[in-house]
Protein backbone atom coordinates (compact mmCIF):
# COMPACT_ATOMS: atom_id res chain seq x y z
CA UNK A 1 0.00 0.00 0.00
CA UNK A 2 2.13 3.09 -0.93
CA UNK A 3 1.03 6.80 -1.43
CA UNK A 4 2.71 9.66 -2.51
CA UNK A 5 3.21 13.59 -2.78
CA UNK A 6 5.52 15.23 -4.27
CA UNK A 7 7.65 15.48 -0.58
CA UNK A 8 6.45 12.54 1.17
CA UNK A 9 6.39 9.39 0.59
CA UNK A 10 3.90 6.76 3.29
CA UNK A 11 4.38 2.78 2.76
CA UNK A 12 2.58 0.25 5.01
CA UNK A 13 3.62 -3.12 3.51
CA UNK A 14 3.37 -6.82 3.38
CA UNK A 15 6.70 -6.85 1.75
CA UNK A 16 10.69 -6.57 2.71
CA UNK A 17 11.23 -2.74 3.16
CA UNK A 18 13.92 -1.55 0.69
CA UNK A 19 16.51 1.24 2.14
CA UNK A 20 17.95 1.68 -1.34
CA UNK A 21 13.91 2.42 -2.97
CA UNK A 22 14.33 5.06 0.53
CA UNK A 23 17.37 6.56 -0.12
CA UNK A 24 16.38 7.06 -4.15
CA UNK A 25 13.15 8.52 -3.02
CA UNK A 26 14.85 11.92 -0.74
CA UNK A 27 18.02 11.97 -2.46
CA UNK A 28 17.60 15.75 -4.39
CA UNK A 29 20.24 17.25 -5.68
CA UNK A 30 19.76 20.14 -3.65
CA UNK A 31 20.07 18.61 -0.39
CA UNK A 32 23.74 17.72 1.31
CA UNK A 33 22.16 15.54 4.02
CA UNK A 34 20.40 12.66 4.19
CA UNK A 35 19.52 10.73 7.52
CA UNK A 36 17.91 6.89 7.85
CA UNK A 37 16.28 5.53 10.64
CA UNK A 38 16.13 1.75 10.14
CA UNK A 39 15.01 -0.33 13.01
CA UNK A 40 15.25 -4.24 13.35
CA UNK A 41 13.84 -7.10 15.14
CA UNK A 42 15.91 -7.88 18.31
CA UNK A 43 16.82 -11.32 19.03
CA UNK A 44 16.27 -10.75 23.06
CA UNK A 45 13.94 -8.31 25.17
CA UNK A 46 13.93 -7.95 28.80
CA UNK A 47 16.52 -11.26 28.99
CA UNK A 48 13.50 -13.28 26.84
CA UNK A 49 14.24 -14.88 23.67
CA UNK A 50 12.80 -13.31 20.68
CA UNK A 51 11.71 -16.09 17.77
CA UNK A 52 9.89 -13.55 15.34
CA UNK A 53 7.91 -10.40 15.77
CA UNK A 54 4.28 -10.30 13.90
CA UNK A 55 3.01 -6.60 13.55
CA UNK A 56 -0.57 -5.59 12.76
CA UNK A 57 -1.89 -2.29 11.88
CA UNK A 58 -5.44 -1.02 12.01
CA UNK A 59 -4.18 0.25 8.44
CA UNK A 60 -6.14 3.31 6.78
CA UNK A 61 -5.42 5.18 10.30
CA UNK A 62 -1.77 3.85 10.46
CA UNK A 63 -1.52 5.70 6.63
CA UNK A 64 -3.08 8.88 7.93
CA UNK A 65 -0.96 8.80 11.55
CA UNK A 66 1.80 8.11 9.15
CA UNK A 67 0.93 10.93 6.80
CA UNK A 68 0.87 13.68 9.99
CA UNK A 69 3.90 12.73 11.41
CA UNK A 70 5.97 13.28 7.69
CA UNK A 71 3.85 16.89 7.40
CA UNK A 72 4.49 17.97 10.82
CA UNK A 73 8.19 17.06 10.48
CA UNK A 74 8.47 19.12 7.06
CA UNK A 75 6.52 21.74 8.21
CA UNK A 76 8.79 22.16 11.91
CA UNK A 77 12.32 20.77 10.46
CA UNK A 78 12.08 22.35 7.20
CA UNK A 79 13.26 19.45 5.80
CA UNK A 80 13.17 19.01 2.30
CA UNK A 81 11.36 15.17 1.56
CA UNK A 82 10.42 12.75 4.35
CA UNK A 83 10.20 8.71 3.26
CA UNK A 84 8.58 6.59 6.27
CA UNK A 85 8.09 2.73 5.44
CA UNK A 86 6.21 0.40 7.67
CA UNK A 87 6.07 -3.46 7.42
CA UNK A 88 3.14 -5.62 8.83
CA UNK A 89 2.94 -9.53 9.44
CA UNK A 90 5.44 -11.94 10.69
CA UNK A 91 9.16 -10.76 10.65
CA UNK A 92 12.32 -13.01 11.34
CA UNK A 93 14.95 -11.72 13.75
CA UNK A 94 17.00 -9.00 11.84
CA UNK A 95 14.46 -8.09 9.46
CA UNK A 96 13.46 -4.53 9.40
CA UNK A 97 10.02 -3.46 10.76
CA UNK A 98 10.51 0.44 9.94
CA UNK A 99 12.69 2.54 7.63
CA UNK A 100 12.35 6.68 8.02
CA UNK A 101 14.42 9.12 5.34
CA UNK A 102 15.02 12.62 5.61
CA UNK A 103 16.64 14.47 3.42
CA UNK A 104 17.51 18.32 4.10
CA UNK A 105 19.42 21.22 3.21
CA UNK A 106 21.18 21.24 6.69
CA UNK A 107 22.21 17.99 8.53
CA UNK A 108 21.28 19.05 11.58
CA UNK A 109 17.35 19.10 10.78
CA UNK A 110 17.66 16.14 8.94
CA UNK A 111 18.51 14.23 11.94
CA UNK A 112 16.36 15.97 14.54
CA UNK A 113 13.27 15.37 11.92
CA UNK A 114 14.14 11.63 11.76
CA UNK A 115 14.71 10.99 15.12
CA UNK A 116 11.10 13.23 15.34
CA UNK A 117 9.22 11.14 13.26
CA UNK A 118 10.71 7.55 14.68
CA UNK A 119 9.79 8.87 18.48
CA UNK A 120 6.16 10.04 17.26
CA UNK A 121 5.66 7.09 15.39
CA UNK A 122 6.09 4.65 18.34
CA UNK A 123 3.60 6.93 20.50
CA UNK A 124 0.87 7.81 17.92
CA UNK A 125 0.44 5.10 15.03
CA UNK A 126 -1.85 2.47 15.57
CA UNK A 127 0.24 -0.70 14.76
CA UNK A 128 1.06 -3.16 17.33
CA UNK A 129 3.63 -6.20 17.67
CA UNK A 130 3.30 -9.52 19.09
CA UNK A 131 6.66 -11.24 20.16
CA UNK A 132 6.69 -14.59 19.78
CA UNK A 133 8.55 -16.19 22.39
CA UNK A 134 9.79 -19.72 23.65
CA UNK A 135 7.10 -20.00 25.85
CA UNK A 136 4.24 -18.06 24.47
CA UNK A 137 3.13 -14.99 22.82
CA UNK A 138 3.16 -11.16 24.33
CA UNK A 139 1.79 -7.99 23.09
CA UNK A 140 4.66 -6.10 23.76
CA UNK A 141 4.14 -2.74 26.18
CA UNK A 142 0.48 -3.08 27.04
CA UNK A 143 0.05 -4.54 30.08
CA UNK A 144 2.35 -3.52 33.04
CA UNK B 1 -30.50 3.48 19.95
CA UNK B 2 -28.03 3.93 17.36
CA UNK B 3 -25.14 0.95 16.45
CA UNK B 4 -21.84 1.50 16.02
CA UNK B 5 -19.44 -1.17 14.93
CA UNK B 6 -16.60 -2.00 17.05
CA UNK B 7 -13.01 -2.69 16.34
CA UNK B 8 -10.92 -4.73 18.50
CA UNK B 9 -6.92 -4.35 17.46
CA UNK B 10 -4.04 -6.17 19.24
CA UNK B 11 -4.74 -7.20 22.95
CA UNK B 12 -7.82 -5.79 23.33
CA UNK B 13 -8.77 -8.67 20.11
CA UNK B 14 -7.98 -11.33 22.53
CA UNK B 15 -9.74 -9.49 25.69
CA UNK B 16 -12.70 -8.66 23.41
CA UNK B 17 -12.87 -12.55 22.02
CA UNK B 18 -13.63 -11.08 18.33
CA UNK B 19 -11.94 -8.61 16.09
CA UNK B 20 -15.13 -6.93 14.88
CA UNK B 21 -18.55 -6.84 16.31
CA UNK B 22 -21.72 -4.50 16.23
CA UNK B 23 -23.19 -2.61 19.65
CA UNK B 24 -26.49 -0.66 20.09
CA UNK B 25 -25.56 2.63 22.22
CA UNK B 26 -28.08 5.39 23.66
CA UNK B 27 -28.36 8.43 21.19
CA UNK B 28 -26.12 10.86 22.76
CA UNK B 29 -23.77 8.35 24.21
CA UNK B 30 -20.20 9.90 24.66
CA UNK B 31 -16.91 7.44 24.40
CA UNK B 32 -16.34 7.82 28.01
CA UNK B 33 -19.72 6.61 29.25
CA UNK B 34 -19.25 3.73 26.16
CA UNK B 35 -15.74 2.63 27.27
CA UNK B 36 -17.02 3.04 31.28
CA UNK B 37 -20.01 0.11 29.98
CA UNK B 38 -17.51 -1.75 27.99
CA UNK B 39 -15.14 -2.23 30.80
CA UNK B 40 -18.04 -3.55 33.24
CA UNK B 41 -18.46 -6.32 29.93
CA UNK B 42 -14.62 -6.98 30.11
CA UNK B 43 -13.01 -5.65 33.54
CA UNK B 44 -9.71 -7.16 31.84
CA UNK B 45 -9.55 -3.86 29.52
CA UNK B 46 -8.76 -2.39 33.28
CA UNK B 47 -5.09 -3.90 33.23
CA UNK B 48 -4.16 -2.07 29.78
CA UNK B 49 -1.33 0.51 30.15
CA UNK B 50 -3.46 2.44 28.42
CA UNK B 51 -6.41 2.41 26.07
CA UNK B 52 -7.25 5.29 23.49
CA UNK B 53 -10.53 5.31 20.98
CA UNK B 54 -10.31 6.27 17.74
CA UNK B 55 -13.92 6.56 15.43
CA UNK B 56 -13.42 7.22 11.83
CA UNK B 57 -9.74 6.89 11.50
CA UNK B 58 -8.82 9.35 14.09
CA UNK B 59 -8.63 9.73 18.04
CA UNK B 60 -10.82 11.00 19.80
CA UNK B 61 -11.53 12.80 23.07
CA UNK B 62 -13.42 11.23 26.14
CA UNK B 63 -16.72 13.67 25.43
CA UNK B 64 -16.78 12.69 21.66
CA UNK B 65 -20.65 11.71 21.23
CA UNK B 66 -20.49 9.00 18.84
CA UNK B 67 -23.20 8.64 15.47
CA UNK B 68 -25.02 5.97 14.14
CA UNK B 69 -22.78 3.81 12.33
CA UNK B 70 -19.45 4.78 13.40
CA UNK B 71 -16.66 3.26 13.34
CA UNK B 72 -15.15 3.00 17.16
CA UNK B 73 -11.63 1.40 17.36
CA UNK B 74 -10.04 0.18 20.35
CA UNK B 75 -6.63 1.11 20.36
CA UNK B 76 -4.18 -0.80 23.18
CA UNK B 77 -0.80 0.81 23.94
CA UNK B 78 0.33 1.15 20.09
CA UNK B 79 4.12 -0.82 19.76
CA UNK B 80 5.02 -0.28 15.90
CA UNK B 81 8.70 0.95 14.68
CA UNK C 1 41.49 0.90 1.18
CA UNK C 2 39.86 -0.91 4.08
CA UNK C 3 40.53 -1.33 7.45
CA UNK C 4 38.05 -3.01 9.61
CA UNK C 5 37.73 -4.44 13.43
CA UNK C 6 35.31 -6.21 15.57
CA UNK C 7 32.85 -3.13 15.68
CA UNK C 8 34.67 -0.58 13.87
CA UNK C 9 34.84 -0.64 9.64
CA UNK C 10 36.84 2.42 7.94
CA UNK C 11 36.82 2.70 3.79
CA UNK C 12 38.52 5.38 2.52
CA UNK C 13 37.45 4.57 -1.35
CA UNK C 14 37.77 5.69 -5.08
CA UNK C 15 34.86 3.43 -5.64
CA UNK C 16 31.11 4.45 -4.99
CA UNK C 17 30.26 4.45 -1.40
CA UNK C 18 27.48 1.78 -0.78
CA UNK C 19 24.78 1.64 1.71
CA UNK C 20 24.30 -1.75 1.83
CA UNK C 21 27.63 -2.76 2.62
CA UNK C 22 27.00 -0.34 5.20
CA UNK C 23 23.82 -1.88 6.56
CA UNK C 24 25.03 -5.22 5.81
CA UNK C 25 28.59 -4.39 8.52
CA UNK C 26 26.25 -2.59 11.29
CA UNK C 27 22.90 -4.56 11.71
CA UNK C 28 23.53 -6.99 14.94
CA UNK C 29 20.57 -9.19 16.16
CA UNK C 30 21.10 -7.81 19.38
CA UNK C 31 20.17 -4.14 18.27
CA UNK C 32 16.73 -2.37 17.44
CA UNK C 33 17.92 0.57 16.20
CA UNK C 34 20.56 1.85 12.94
CA UNK C 35 21.08 5.26 11.85
CA UNK C 36 22.94 6.34 8.65
CA UNK C 37 24.08 9.70 7.49
CA UNK C 38 24.42 9.88 3.56
CA UNK C 39 26.14 13.23 2.10
CA UNK C 40 25.46 13.86 -1.20
CA UNK C 41 27.13 16.38 -3.29
CA UNK C 42 24.49 19.30 -3.80
CA UNK C 43 24.34 21.59 -7.11
CA UNK C 44 25.10 24.87 -5.71
CA UNK C 45 26.65 26.98 -2.83
CA UNK C 46 26.45 30.43 -1.70
CA UNK C 47 23.98 30.78 -5.12
CA UNK C 48 27.08 29.16 -7.67
CA UNK C 49 25.92 26.30 -9.48
CA UNK C 50 28.69 23.65 -9.03
CA UNK C 51 29.26 21.08 -11.62
CA UNK C 52 31.31 18.44 -9.32
CA UNK C 53 33.85 18.33 -6.90
CA UNK C 54 37.12 16.85 -6.43
CA UNK C 55 37.70 15.30 -2.94
CA UNK C 56 41.86 15.00 -1.98
CA UNK C 57 42.88 12.97 1.40
CA UNK C 58 46.08 12.69 3.28
CA UNK C 59 44.92 8.72 3.41
CA UNK C 60 46.78 7.41 6.28
CA UNK C 61 45.96 10.39 8.37
CA UNK C 62 42.21 11.02 7.45
CA UNK C 63 41.77 6.82 8.16
CA UNK C 64 43.81 7.19 11.46
CA UNK C 65 41.13 10.04 12.06
CA UNK C 66 37.91 8.23 10.92
CA UNK C 67 39.42 5.40 13.53
CA UNK C 68 39.35 7.62 16.33
CA UNK C 69 36.30 9.18 15.68
CA UNK C 70 34.90 5.69 15.60
CA UNK C 71 36.67 4.45 18.76
CA UNK C 72 35.31 8.03 20.49
CA UNK C 73 31.69 7.66 19.21
CA UNK C 74 32.07 4.22 20.98
CA UNK C 75 33.57 5.12 24.30
CA UNK C 76 30.73 8.38 24.51
CA UNK C 77 27.71 6.78 23.50
CA UNK C 78 28.26 2.63 23.79
CA UNK C 79 27.22 2.24 20.78
CA UNK C 80 27.41 -1.54 18.99
CA UNK C 81 28.96 -0.99 15.80
CA UNK C 82 30.59 1.91 13.16
CA UNK C 83 30.96 2.10 9.69
CA UNK C 84 32.72 5.58 8.50
CA UNK C 85 33.30 5.42 4.60
CA UNK C 86 34.52 8.17 2.61
CA UNK C 87 35.13 8.49 -1.19
CA UNK C 88 37.73 10.78 -2.65
CA UNK C 89 38.19 11.69 -6.18
CA UNK C 90 36.07 13.19 -8.55
CA UNK C 91 32.43 13.19 -8.07
CA UNK C 92 29.29 14.44 -10.00
CA UNK C 93 26.01 15.95 -8.61
CA UNK C 94 24.20 13.17 -6.55
CA UNK C 95 27.19 11.11 -5.70
CA UNK C 96 27.75 9.84 -2.10
CA UNK C 97 30.89 11.64 -0.99
CA UNK C 98 30.48 10.05 3.17
CA UNK C 99 28.57 7.22 4.77
CA UNK C 100 28.24 6.85 8.50
CA UNK C 101 26.14 3.55 10.15
CA UNK C 102 25.50 3.26 13.39
CA UNK C 103 23.97 0.66 15.19
CA UNK C 104 22.91 0.57 19.09
CA UNK C 105 20.70 -1.11 21.66
CA UNK C 106 18.65 2.54 21.95
CA UNK C 107 17.61 4.72 19.33
CA UNK C 108 18.74 7.72 20.82
CA UNK C 109 22.69 6.72 21.27
CA UNK C 110 22.93 5.85 17.88
CA UNK C 111 21.09 9.08 16.32
CA UNK C 112 23.32 11.11 18.62
CA UNK C 113 26.40 9.02 17.77
CA UNK C 114 25.76 9.51 13.90
CA UNK C 115 25.68 13.27 14.08
CA UNK C 116 28.59 13.48 16.24
CA UNK C 117 30.59 11.38 13.81
CA UNK C 118 30.23 13.14 10.75
CA UNK C 119 30.32 17.06 12.84
CA UNK C 120 33.90 15.65 14.39
CA UNK C 121 35.03 14.35 10.74
CA UNK C 122 34.50 17.58 9.27
CA UNK C 123 36.40 19.21 11.59
CA UNK C 124 39.20 17.15 12.04
CA UNK C 125 39.69 14.49 9.18
CA UNK C 126 42.35 15.55 6.33
CA UNK C 127 40.16 15.62 3.03
CA UNK C 128 39.33 18.56 0.97
CA UNK C 129 37.40 19.27 -1.46
CA UNK C 130 37.49 21.60 -4.47
CA UNK C 131 34.55 22.86 -6.36
CA UNK C 132 34.23 22.89 -9.93
CA UNK C 133 31.92 25.83 -10.89
CA UNK C 134 30.87 27.04 -14.31
CA UNK C 135 33.68 29.51 -13.73
CA UNK C 136 36.39 28.33 -12.23
CA UNK C 137 37.67 26.17 -9.41
CA UNK C 138 37.12 26.69 -5.58
CA UNK C 139 38.97 24.91 -2.14
CA UNK C 140 35.68 24.95 -0.16
CA UNK C 141 36.33 27.15 2.95
CA UNK C 142 39.79 27.10 2.40
CA UNK C 143 39.68 31.44 2.13
CA UNK C 144 37.46 33.86 3.84
CA UNK D 1 70.75 20.95 10.26
CA UNK D 2 68.04 18.51 9.62
CA UNK D 3 65.99 17.56 6.94
CA UNK D 4 62.47 17.26 7.01
CA UNK D 5 59.62 16.46 4.21
CA UNK D 6 57.07 18.94 3.63
CA UNK D 7 53.75 17.73 2.13
CA UNK D 8 51.30 20.20 0.96
CA UNK D 9 47.40 19.69 0.38
CA UNK D 10 44.56 21.59 -0.43
CA UNK D 11 45.35 25.17 -1.13
CA UNK D 12 48.10 24.77 0.11
CA UNK D 13 49.77 22.90 -2.57
CA UNK D 14 48.44 25.56 -5.51
CA UNK D 15 50.03 28.31 -2.83
CA UNK D 16 53.84 26.64 -2.50
CA UNK D 17 53.56 25.26 -5.72
CA UNK D 18 54.41 21.76 -5.75
CA UNK D 19 52.87 19.00 -3.10
CA UNK D 20 56.35 17.62 -2.12
CA UNK D 21 59.38 19.32 -1.11
CA UNK D 22 62.78 18.47 1.08
CA UNK D 23 63.67 21.03 3.25
CA UNK D 24 66.28 22.25 5.72
CA UNK D 25 66.23 23.43 9.37
CA UNK D 26 67.60 24.27 11.94
CA UNK D 27 67.97 20.86 14.95
CA UNK D 28 65.65 22.17 17.72
CA UNK D 29 63.18 24.03 15.25
CA UNK D 30 59.45 24.11 16.72
CA UNK D 31 56.89 23.81 14.40
CA UNK D 32 55.77 27.61 15.35
CA UNK D 33 59.46 28.70 14.02
CA UNK D 34 58.81 26.38 11.11
CA UNK D 35 55.06 28.25 9.80
CA UNK D 36 56.90 31.86 10.44
CA UNK D 37 59.70 31.43 8.23
CA UNK D 38 56.80 29.30 5.70
CA UNK D 39 54.80 32.55 6.05
CA UNK D 40 57.43 34.78 5.67
CA UNK D 41 58.38 33.24 1.95
CA UNK D 42 54.88 32.07 0.91
CA UNK D 43 52.75 35.18 2.38
CA UNK D 44 49.40 33.91 1.41
CA UNK D 45 49.37 31.69 3.85
CA UNK D 46 48.15 34.11 6.25
CA UNK D 47 44.89 34.49 4.10
CA UNK D 48 43.44 31.08 4.93
CA UNK D 49 40.94 30.63 7.40
CA UNK D 50 43.29 27.96 9.25
CA UNK D 51 46.33 26.23 9.16
CA UNK D 52 47.30 23.32 11.06
CA UNK D 53 50.46 21.07 11.07
CA UNK D 54 50.92 17.52 11.13
CA UNK D 55 53.88 15.72 12.00
CA UNK D 56 53.91 12.13 10.99
CA UNK D 57 50.47 11.71 10.61
CA UNK D 58 49.48 13.18 13.46
CA UNK D 59 48.46 17.08 14.76
CA UNK D 60 51.40 19.13 17.04
CA UNK D 61 51.38 22.04 18.61
CA UNK D 62 52.91 25.41 17.91
CA UNK D 63 55.79 23.61 20.32
CA UNK D 64 56.18 20.39 18.89
CA UNK D 65 60.24 20.54 17.70
CA UNK D 66 61.05 18.73 14.71
CA UNK D 67 63.22 15.81 14.39
CA UNK D 68 65.46 14.54 11.15
CA UNK D 69 62.98 12.99 8.17
CA UNK D 70 60.03 14.23 9.91
CA UNK D 71 56.67 14.03 7.40
CA UNK D 72 55.50 17.64 8.03
CA UNK D 73 52.06 18.27 6.52
CA UNK D 74 50.09 21.51 5.96
CA UNK D 75 46.88 20.99 7.03
CA UNK D 76 44.66 24.10 5.74
CA UNK D 77 40.61 23.75 6.40
CA UNK D 78 39.39 20.49 6.31
CA UNK D 79 36.03 19.66 3.90
CA UNK D 80 35.59 16.21 3.85
CA UNK D 81 31.59 15.09 4.45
Amino acid sequence: MANSEKNIEIVLSKQALDLSACQAFVESPDCGGLVHFVGTVRNHTKGLKVLSLDFEAYEPMAISEMRKIAEQAVEIFSIRKIAIHHRVGLLQIGEIPVIISVSSHHRKAAFEACQYAIDTLKETVPIWKKEILENGEVWVSATP
Amino acid sequence: MITVKLLCFGITKDIIGTFEKSLDVSVGCSVYAFLTKLKQDFPELERLNSLRIAVNEEYVQDTFVLNHRDEVVLIPPVSGG
